[in-house]
């Protein structure tokens, strides 16, 4: 078990994490430490909060104006809810969602995007592209064609290109919002096998409702539920997948994992 | 536990975003669009405000319009603006429902696509092009073959005798043609906006096309027709060139659908670059006043339903 | 006879009837092109018809030269106004969308398309008209610029809205600042859309008259100067087709079929834009 | 909520292991009581009875295979599956010591009669008790009672070693001639039998230890 | 295994279909039989076709003008393809959509709306819709408010709606495309356990691009593939589930349903 | 494709799994060597060995189970899992009987020194060269060489008889006095321990071709 091997340094430390919109509370009290270099699962039934926690770590909730945060996420040490260096730390959280949204441009300029924008120089843009498409598992299928517009890709090359797009700013840290759910099964392995790979280079924190395929992929599990009286999100149990998946400590994990619920 | 939950939300403070200049700067060029309307209303109020202190509420049960002696009462012409608004209504509301269900269905796009794009192109075409055919053709014609016909038979009903070209009847032919096309652009986009899935279970129930559309399709796009309908109104009460160019533009109350008669529109387009002196500019302004009044409050209600089917909507999707 | 088979032949009736009505609404269309281009060909096919300007009833080879010229003066000058806050307005209104503010304006441009042109002529009068005392082609393009705005804010917007949140969300989670995610990723990706906007305001704006009646109250004369009163193709078509002369009714007549030509043609155009845009907007 | 379907195919593969468990005890009640009857048919028919408990075996791991194949099951479901599998490959193995003894049985029915010690029976009773309760165990899904059957196994030793003792004493005078001494080396190995039946009723225990709750013990 | 235990007489017999959307063939020569009263599963990698093989069934593909179909769906012997009484095909085999679409009426209406098409009696009406609600599972949740509309309910309460409508007019066959993929797993288990259930009455065939779903629910299982060559969609193995899921007869199916595909 | 976690999971099993299988054949090796020795150290260590082997047991067994609530494989990956883990019940026990035989040796050290029989040392090289192949087999997953690994059964069985027969004969002089027959019955049980590991060899060529392909068979 890579569970069992040794976790890595905690990347990312959550503590007494919540979240508002507005009057009403999404998350409460979440605490626990995603390790670094290691696939960290975050599950539970819809509603329960797990995309929101997800995008408390690159800030993406600053998009909607009522949102707020209380609580604590130390990136490295730096507190994320408060930092005003936004554009950094999103650069070092990249995000991968649901949709693969290619940018309507070429496959290359859609690496080459934020590179560009940054204002990198335009060989070590090109370096860059080769470096992140290949990382991506995508370059030996479009090397022939990388003036051809993304949106000619399948779902899941798109999806692919989308993760190579996130990894040519360097980041760290890869958050992915259910990445596999709009795509077919053959698709979802192959995006899988890619964090399986990645895994060796960034920390990795995936949000899933499918709980098979946070079991296939993830070393650590967070499983989150709905406080059915309060309306927040909770963490109910983090643990290593494995210990998870066969001696749950919460009886709701259990409920929930063996598929009975309520 | 609410309490609890409301207690430690007070004590968390909002998030210290990083300021948006681009918010700003944005929302600040977008502010233009609220301003203007405001203003319009506030300059019209402005200019008009001799006719409002010197006519009061009068002004709008008033039914004699003479500059000569500086008499003026808005009712005739809001009488005229409302009637052929709303005859146009019932003229075309069926007409448009029905085209909007023909072009929402699917397949055959080539025969819908042609069909949509006319209907769109209605819309395109200049009012006053409107005008001069309404003027020349339609309501020649409409005399000879719909109000001679039908006063004939139908005359001892008053407000269907006295048959002339130039009349508040052909005014709303024209005008139920001009908003034809924002009924059944937008009805369509109502029924479009019906989910698929709509169709297909009551298909799959068994229900045969017209059960499907009539008994699930219309009914859930039932409140956005309501408002495409209040916003074709909106157009028709506003509408001011071509109904200028066939009403007949006669100051009264008229005692006949075939009579001519006169909007507000059509009398500030034909009267105010003559007004002259201060209270018949005031007067006509206070007309446009009372339109863009009405107007904006059709139109308010009307936005509110289309939107709040179309929330609706992709509630259910 | 059997029910299914009854509910069937019912269903058939009713389809035919909404066919029937649909032709029918199509009807005054087809009449409409007729009769402009057939009334209006004769006095188009003089070449002298776009050289010229107004000649008084009696004197041959009056033309509407003034009237184009006049509507291209208003319309580019209103153009030149309503597009671009337009568009950033229909940016704002896009890109904030839960923004109070983005409500009251979008709400704002609603009320605003639905206002009656001739209100609007009647404001820009007293706005502009009014303080300098006489009418101007300026006044006139202030009027089809209020008229214009609303319509490319809103359209905008839809494009921009057509635009999936994945790809705003995609360039922010990159790190890129809000401004250049919307200027230099969303409104590209919206730009056939945000044009067909604008050539649908042009379209609208070229065929309106009423805001122009005590703006730019027309002109006989060939003006290019906006400070004074200029002609319009619309209101040539007004003014000459309630004259009671059949010369200038035949130019009203051909200038309804050059306005038509060209407002058919802009929206043709438009209709082609956009529809790339949605081919485009699906595939991401 | 229930999952129909997944606790159907519990249910159902529960049955079969308690139609297995009954099998298995009456398979080793008749090969000792065949033992005791010197009944050589008797014992044949144990060794052919085993072709189905091996059937039953087959269908059992076949079963289990389906269900976790097409119900996914994890954490406890799983635990109660492999626990379930885990208890009838201990089933099967103690239906092979049955045919064991009947085997030897076999053997001593051609041998001159000679009344059994008391520890046969003793030992025969101790083991079909255990083998019976820890199958009521397995039905109750009662860890208590597993446990404790499981400490019955320390009885069951003891008999053996004195079985063992006795027989090597019985050989040790040098009075036995060789068929005394095949009789003997029989009756041992099939003390020994049962002693291996007893150790299997632990392991048993074990596994409903750990199917309920998930710990891994060792028993006895 | 229930599979195991004898499989029901045919319910539907797929006799050589081929389909074609204008000119594009997405099926080819599709032969099998479906069982009745069992849970038929057609799983496939997306693009396969099976979602247009099951709208064969009812013929809903007449929705769409460019479609035909050749080859025989015999339903009860009758052939489902030429017939001409669409109306009482539809009664018969019934269909439940991926997304619920509850019409906008009151809860009562949905389920009674085909029965008063058909002109059935309001005492029978108001008999069918306690029933098909019973069935459907939902009656004891919904009882105190029939007259409530129906957008008001659940994501998974609507799909159990949408499943008493299409009840209440005693179908024999339902027809199920992705009927869980809009639901959370909550509320997807308690549909499968409603599958299970209804079973012992109606003939299910259901479409499922999780695999792991029918292996949960079904008796047999269809598994399709897009032709490389001929981008048609064709059967690779038809077979119980149990089977199919331990000892797939092609290598192709293997490859699937053990996640090693292409 | 090819699931990379899931095969790095599978590889680390059949690594577990060889690691155990090695540990097993030491241990048989070790128990034999310290027979013929008569070295009762020796004898005690692999006593406590089998420890190691227990825990590299459970060891594999969690990890079969963690694969299998975390990868849910079906059909063949399914089947290998549960293969594996069959294999590593049939090694386990060998471990076992490893130990028994260890135990016996304790026994006969304490008994007079006699030459042991040149069956026992041809039954242990059977023995060990049988759990040696299957291991390679298990490795290479060769099934031919599985099932002939298991035919070699017979003559470990045939070795058997021999010495069972053999002692019982030579108890069935009269000669013998207790240490005599405690010795034989000891010697006698400890061939029945290697048949019985040879038995459990043919259980694991069974589970070979069960893994490798799906069929189930009985071999020997």
């Amino acid at each position: 078990m890579r569970a069992v091997l040794g976790a890595g340094d905690t990347k990312l430390k959550v503590e007494q994490l919540s979240f508002y919109y507005g009057k009403n509370q999404a998350l409460k009290d979440v605490s626990f430490e995603i390790p670094e270099r290691r696939i960290t699962a975050i599950i539970g039934p819809s509603g329960c909060g797990k995309s929101t926690l997800l995008r408390v770590f690159n800030r993406m909730y600053d998009l909607i104006p009522s949102a707020r945060a209380g609580g604590k996420v130390l990136l490295d040490g730096e507190d994320v809810v408060t930092t005003r260096k936004l554009l950094e730390l999103r650069q070092k959280v990249g995000m991968v969602f649901q949709r693969p949204s290619p940018f309507p441009m070429s496959i290359r300029d859609n690496v080459a995007f934020a590179p560009r924008l940054l204002g990198w120089s335009s060989s070590r843009v090109k370096e860059v592209v080769r470096q992140s498409l290949e990382r991506a598992a995508l370059w030996d299928e479009v090397n022939d064609r990388l003036e051809a517009p993304a949106t000619s890709l399948s779902g899941g090359q798109q999806q692919r290109l989308a993760i190579a797009r996130c990894l040519a700013v360097s980041p760290e840290v890869i958050l992915m919002d259910e990445p596999c759910s709009a795509l077919d099964p053959v698709a979802t392995l192959k995006i899988e096998d890619l964090m399986a790979e990645l895994m060796r280079d960034y920390t990795i924190v995936i949000v899933t409702h499918n709980m098979q395929q946070a079991a296939r992929v993830s070393d650590y599990t967070a499983f989150m539920l709905m406080n059915p009286e309060g309306r927040y999100g909770e963490l109910i149990e983090f643990a290593p997948t494995a210990n998870l998946f066969n001696q749950p400590q919460d009886q709701r994990t259990e409920a929930y994992i063996t598929g009975r619920f309520g | 536990m609410a309490a609890a939950v409301e207690s430690t939300s007070a004590v968390i403070p909002p998030v210290r975003r990083v300021p948006d200049r681009f918010r700003t700067v944005t929302a600040a060029v977008a502010a233009v669009a609220p301003v203007i309307l405001i203003v319009i209303v506030a300059i019209l109020y402005q200019q008009a405000a001799p006719s409002i202190r010197h006519f009061g509420l009068g002004f709008l049960t008033g039914t004699e319009w003479n500059p000569v002696t500086d008499t003026f009462g808005a009712l005739p012409a809001i009488f005229g603006t409302l009637s052929t608004a709303l005859l146009s209504l019932v003229l075309a509301v069926p007409v448009g429902v029905a085209v909007a269900v023909v072009l929402a269905e699917q397949g055959q796009a080539t025969l819908r696509g042609i069909l949509g794009t006319g209907i769109e192109l209605l819309a395109a075409i200049p009012s006053v092009v409107y005008g001069i055919w309404a003027l020349y053709v339609l309501a020649p014609w409409s005399y000879q073959h719909l109000e001679l016909p039908i006063s004939d038979r139908l005359g001892f009903i008053g407000w269907l005798s006295q048959p002339g070209a130039r009349s508040l009847f052909n005014a709303s032919l024209v005008l139920a043609v001009m908003i034809l096309p924002t009924l059944s652009a937008i009805s369509r986009e109502v029924i479009r906006a019906v989910p698929r899935g709509l169709k297909e279970n009551a298909v799959a129930l068994g229900a045969t096309w017209w059960e499907t559309t009539w008994r699930v399709i219309l009914p859930s796009a039932r409140a956005g027709i309501f408002g495409a309908t209040i916003l074709a109104l909106g157009r028709a009460l506003g509408e001011t060139i071509a109904v200028t160019m066939v009403i007949g533009n006669r100051y009264a109350i008229p005692p006949s659908i075939f009579s001519p008669a006169y909007t507000l529109a059509s009398v500030i387009a034909n009267e105010f670059n003559e007004a002259t002196g201060t209270l018949y500019p005031a007067a006509l302004i206070e007309l446009g006043l009372v339109l863009i009044l009405v107007t904006l409050l059709v139109n308010i209600v009307a936005l509110l339903l289309v939107r709040s089917t179309s929330r609706e909507a992709s509630r259910a999707a | 006879m059997n029910r299914n088979v009854r509910r069937q032949f019912a269903s058939s009736i009713w389809l035919g009837v909404m066919y029937l009505l649909t032709v029918l609404a199509l009807i005054p269309l087809g009449l409409v092109l007729w009769f402009t281009v057939s009334k209006g060909l004769p006095s188009v096919l003089h070449p002298e018809f776009f050289t010229n300007s107004f000649r008084p009833f009696g004197i041959p080879g009056g033309g509407i030269a003034h009237a184009i010229v006049g509507t291209a003066i208003l319309v580019g000058l209103a153009s030149l106004m309503a597009i671009p806050i337009g568009i950033l307005g229909g940016v704002y209104v896009a890109e904030y969308a839960v923004d109070p503010w983005a409500s009251w304006v979008r709400l704002a441009s609603d009320v605003l398309v639905g206002t009656p042109s001739i209100a609007i002529g009647l404001f820009a009068y007293a706005l502009v008209v009014v303080p300098v005392h006489h009418f101007s082609g300026i006044a006139g393009s202030i009027a089809l610029a209020i008229l214009m705005l609303p319509i490319v804010i809103r359209t905008t917007e839809g494009a921009v809205a057509l635009i999936p949140n994945g790809l705003r969300e995609s360039g922010l989670a990159l790190g890129l600042p809000r401004w250049r995610v919307s200027l230099q990723l969303i409104l590209p990706t919206a730009a056939p859309g945000v044009i067909t906007g604008a050539l649908l305001a042009v379209a609208r704006a070229s065929g309106e008259t009423a805001p122009l009646l005590f703006t730019s109250l027309g002109n006989t004369l060939f003006k290019v100067d906006p400070t004074q009163a200029m002609q319009a193709l619309p209101l040539t078509i007004y003014q000459y087709a309630l004259l009671p002369y059949k010369s200038l009714q035949d130019q009203a007549w051909g200038a309804a079929l050059v306005l038509v030509v060209m407002v058919l043609g802009i929206n043709l155009l438009s209709r082609w834009v956009l529809r790339r845009q949605i081919r485009l907007a699906g595939q991401l | 909520m229930p999952r129909l379907t997944f606790e159907r195919e519990l249910a159902s593969l529960r049955e079969s292991l308690v139609r297995m468990g009954t099998l298995v005890e009456s398979q080793i009640e008749a090969s000792l009581d065949a033992l005791r009857r010197r009944d050589g048919p008797a014992a044949e028919k144990v060794r052919n009875q085993d072709q189905y408990l091996n059937e039953l075996f087959r269908q059992i791991r076949e079963q289990v295979f389906m269900v976790i194949s097409t119900q996914q099951p994890v954490a406890r479901d799983l635990r109660y599956l492999m626990g379930l599998q885990y208890i009838a490959i201990e089933l099967e193995r103690m239906g092979d010591y049955a045919v064991r003894i009947a085997r030897m049985t076999s053997t001593l029915v051609a041998l001159p009669d000679k009344p059994l010690r008391a520890e046969f029976g003793l030992m025969g009773e101790l083991a079909i008790g255990q083998v019976h309760d820890i199958l009521e165990a397995i039905i109750d899904q009662d860890v208590p009672r597993a446990r404790e059957v499981a400490s019955r196994d320390n009885e069951v030793d003891r008999l053996w070693h004195r079985v063992f003792e006795d027989l090597v004493k019985e050989m040790g005078t040098g009075k036995t001639d060789t068929d005394g001494a095949l009789r003997a080396v029989t009756l041992l190995l099939v003390a020994h039998n049962l002693e291996r039946i007893s150790d299997r009723v632990t392991n048993v225990a074990e596994d409903i230890v750990f199917l309920e709750s998930g710990q891994v013990v060792e028993l006895g």
